[in-house]
């Protein structure tokens, strides 16, 4: 029997871990995302797995890495300011290429920002830190599909040998909704022979990994490897959803709690008799570039709706190639100019409007 | 000694590394060489003192005269003799102190960012449920500096982990500048007129510090300048591993060695520089040995 | 009764020597000098000169940052 | 995710810190589990604790919920003055108002909605607590707005006192939900 209940979105996350078999958690508190260190603490050893609160996010992410370079499912969770600071460690992560999971509860920013939701992070998480490595991110929009995002993460994470970054926000964070608790099935994995676990594991033959590529072995090698495993990840990874996109006439392009806001107002502009559609990106690296490409041959209006000052719109508009024109419903829409004040239906319904 | 001051002070870890890449088939040819005399002479000869068997035979790619390649076969001697090769896993830190474990040693190795050995070691202890020997190799930089916090914070957390501590009381790898454990007065790059108190600060003492927090087992300063101070500090490893075999708590030992670049002379007088200065500021002994982690005071729950 | 002499070997790897002259400084009977010949990266090494009355103590090797000299025992 | 025919409800409730908002909100949340397919809690509030303004959004739905943030809400339920002027404007033409008259000293601006002015404050005082003076304006839409019937509210509200281990309060809890519900 499936499993339903009403928890918010970082306990979905929660559950997602323990349905993905997820085994060692590391994290540390910071607001919007504490509900998630707080499930941890509370569930993980009970299931017998393992939970450590760090006293930075630099050792909680490094920990991660350890964790990772023996096998095992490891993971954490942030939020933007803290995002920040484990940067060095994921560009520590992805030197090694090691498979984890990095949750990002996107709250206000820049420096502390503000405690509540936003979607600032859009460029940290999808261009990464220093030395040009890519990760695959994804954005849920609701409860459910952060649970279910979640379970996938952590299968590309060991399908490709990377991390994989899970954006959520503040707003998905701590709203409560209605999950359908099921594990996913995923095809079969291959195995992880490289993890480190002492060299008895391996005919006494030692294991290495280092984050330094371009110093010790060959920096070539690594770059194409990298680059092949980021274009096998470009082609078979993109994903994204559509709503009413068949004959709209402007698209709502939209990703995690805003695309609430933005499908409820196109709803409501289809009632008006405005032909809407929203276009919601799923991974946001890699980007659905060609499929938003593909629609600039009959739509010749986006709005992009998203609560920052115009992030996604960059890619957006990488995507259009100049085939269309573009708006954006971004945080200086927000219904209060405070940390509080949200997105709502009501002004990306005005900004529709405002096209025809 | 045809080694000119120049050379010595030429010839930067890095630098050094690369060398011995490039020249591999050199390497190779001492490595056929090496074996061959040992298959001959193998059930005749008792080995006095040498090569760990941990390690392979590789070039060191450290500096003339740095005693950080004497610190590395100690840590291997003590894996041979604890027997623990198999499940040990090393995580080197940022700069010159784990160079000659990572070319030759035969157990597991990894490298950590700038100082975060300690966590990253937490990661790969929790990760094998305690099942591998884990130990970290940090230097003044990466341990004293950048990761201050991580080395204290995996203690107060209780991990069972070993770190040795390179103190060579100065920056090697990036050529030489000044470190927290650089003495008052000492001249480096950063530090051009000598380390002042006034704007430079002073020297950290780190084994005291850790013989003062609770999750700590095992802390010990030694050198290795004479054969006496390397049986000393060969036992003192010895215990810190142990302890964390023995699951008590973490295990700690700052060694002092000689940087003969950093002080900018030969290997020889660099050495005696630092039994005059180092051992002065930085005094030898085992500061903490218990055998159990107390717990002081709880609350009812 | 006499004491059989014990027969030391040390073997010195010249292409691993970096010329520190640890070893010479820490034998207590001598047995080590700095020899003149260059290896393959220009430093020169250590030569074993005075077998006789080498101990066996191990200094030079126990104290050769570059693990570039084994003392044995031959049995 | 569409919208097709089927039962939604949505229902907004405003106040300050440590009133109570976010708890109704959730009540009626964990109760609208057992009833309805779909169920989205969402909360938004101010970076302290106590005191700062609260609101709360509950969709009850067949369907998927499109938008768990509620910009129009067909019932409000509002504890104090503040949350008055800030979230009446809100209310759809034709919405319920329930508001806590005890705390609210102005007369209503809309006058296209059905207002219900409930002394809720004044009622707890009477009961011995003012803290279940959120209960009492939950019992009086309970009345209101025939969603979710009494018994439910009731049964999940035992639950969630017994799971935090407050069993002692659940006649007090009771009663007011029950004051509430019959003021109308």
């Amino acid at each position: 029997m499936v499993e339903k209940a009403l928890i918010s979105g970082n306990e979905a996350i929660g559950y997602g871990a323990i349905y993905a078999d997820c085994t060692h958690y590391f994290g540390y508190p910071i607001t919007p995302q504490n509900e998630l260190i707080e499930f941890m603490a509370r569930e993980f050893p009970e299931l017998g797995r393992t939970f450590v609160q760090a006293e930075s996010e630099f050792a909680s992410i490094n920990m991660v890495c350890g964790a990772a370079l023996t096998g095992v499912r490891a993971m954490t969770s942030t939020a933007s300011t803290a995002f920040s600071l484990m940067q060095e460690g994921i560009s520590g992560i992805a030197s090694m290429e090691l498979p984890c999971v990095i949750v990002d509860v996107q709250r206000g920013g820049p420096g502390a920002g503000s405690t509540q939701h936003s979607q600032m992070d859009y460029l940290l998480a999808t261009r990464c830190a220093h030395g040009g490595y890519k990760n695959i991110v994804l954005a849920p929009f609701s409860a459910q599909e952060g649970f279910e995002l979640t379970q996938l993460a952590f299968y590309l994470a060991d399908k490709y040998r990377i991390h994989v970054i899970l954006l959520s926000d503040g707003l998905l964070g701590q709203m409560y909704e209605s999950v359908e608790l099921k594990k996913l099935e995923f095809p079969p994995l291959p195995g992880k022979d490289w993890a480190m676990k002492g060299c008895a594991a391996h005919n006494y033959e030692r294991t290495f990994i280092h984050n330094a590529p371009g110093i010790i072995g060959s920096y070539y090698d690594f770059m194409k490897r990298s680059k092949e495993k980021y274009e096998r990840i470009k082609e078979e990874e993109v994903r994204y959803e559509t709503y009413e996109i068949e004959d709209a006439d402007i698209v709502l392009v939209s990703y995690g709690s805003t695309a609430r806001a933005a499908m409820e107002a196109m709803y409501r502009a289809r009632k008006e008799g405005i032909k809407a559609g929203l276009f919601r990106p799923i991974t946001l690296w890699p980007f659905p570039r060609e499929a938003i490409n593909k629609m600039t041959e009959d739509k010749k209006n986006f709005l992009v709706v998203e609560d920052c000052m115009g992030q996604m719109i960059e890619d957006v508009e990488l995507a259009v190639e100049g085939n269309a024109v573009i708006n954006l419903v971004g945080s200086m829409d927000r219904n209060l100019p405070t940390g509080s004040g949200m997105i709502l239906s009501k002004k990306v319904l005005e900004k529709i409007k405002s096209f025809g | 000694m045809r080694c000119t001051n120049e050379e010595v002070i030429s010839a930067s870890p890095l630098r050094v590394f690369c060398i011995l890449l490039l020249e591999e088939d050199v390497l190779q040819r001492e490595v056929s060489k090496g074996r061959k005399m040992e298959d001959n002479n193998k059930d005749l000869r008792r080995l006095i003192s040498g090569r760990p068997k941990c390690f392979m035979i590789a070039g060191s790619p450290l500096c003339a005269g740095c005693q950080h390649g004497t610190i590395s076969r100690i840590i291997g001697e003590v894996i041979d003799d604890l027997g623990i090769v198999g499940k040990t896993i090393a995580v080197g830190g940022v700069g010159c102190h784990s160079m000659l474990v990572m070319s030759a040693s035969k157990f597991d190795l990894t490298t950590a960012l700038h100082g975060r050995a300690p966590a990253l070691g937490t990661g790969i202890k929790r990760g094998t449920d305690g099942k591998a020997i884990v130990f970290t190799l940090q230097g003044d930089g990466d341990l004293a500096a950048i990761g201050m916090g991580d080395l204290i914070n995996a203690t107060v957390r209780g991990e069972k982990l070993t770190t040795i501590f390179f103190n060579n009381a100065g920056y090697g790898t990036t050529g030489g500048q000044m470190a927290p454990t650089t003495l008052i007065g000492q001249t480096t790059t950063t530090t051009p007129s000598g380390r002042s108190p006034d704007t430079g600060g002073f020297p950290i003492h780190v084994a005291e510090l850790m013989a003062g927090l609770a999750g700590v087992a095992y802390s010990a300063r030694c050198a290795v300048n004479t054969i006496a101070q390397y049986k000393r500090t060969k036992k003192a490893v010895r215990t810190a591993f142990q302890k964390q075999i023995d699951n008590i708590g973490y295990g700690f030992v700052e060694i002092l060695s000689a940087c003969p670049p950093l002080l900018k002379m030969r290997p020889t007088d660099a050495r005696k520089w630092f039994e005059k200065h180092m051992f002065a500021e930085y005094p030898l002994g085992e500061f903490k040995n218990v055998d159990e982690t107390k717990i002081q005071y709880q609350v009812e729950t | 009764m006499e004491k059989k002499k014990k027969v030391i070997e040390v073997e010195i790897n010249k292409e691993f020597c970096k010329a520190c002259s640890y070893c010479v400084d820490s034998c207590p009977k001598e047995c080590l000098v700095m020899g003149e010949e260059l290896n393959s990266t220009g430093y020169n090494f250590p030569v074993f000169v005075n077998q006789d009355d080498c101990t066996g103590c191990g200094a030079c090797g126990f104290l050769c940052p570059d693990i570039a000299i084994e003392v044995y025992e031959v049995l | 995710m569409r919208e097709d025919k089927g039962r939604t409800y949505n229902v907004a409730i405003a106040g300050y810190g440590g009133q109570g908002v976010l708890t109704i909100g959730l009540l009626i949340a964990r109760a609208g589990l057992k009833e309805f397919n779909h169920v989205s809690w969402f909360p938004t509030y101010e970076t302290w604790q106590r005191g700062g303004r609260v609101f709360c959004g509950v969709v009850l739905s067949d369907n998927q919920v499109v938008s768990p943030i509620i910009s129009e809400p067909e019932v409000l339920l509002v504890l104090d003055q503040p949350a008055l002027d800030l979230y009446e404007d809100s209310l759809i033409p034709g919405g319920i108002l329930i508001f806590n008259s005890s705390m609210v000293g102005r007369d209503l601006k809309r006058d296209d909605v059905q207002a219900v002015p409930i002394a809720a404050t004044e009622l707890a005082r009477k009961m011995g607590a003012v803290q279940v003076s959120n209960l009492i304006l939950l019992g009086v839409y309970l009345r209101m707005k025939n969603v979710l019937s009494m018994d439910l509210i009731e049964n999940t509200l035992e639950d969630t006192l017994r799971k935090e281990k407050k069993d002692k309060l659940i006649p007090l809890n009771k009663e007011a939900l029950k004051c509430g519900y019959e003021q109308i």
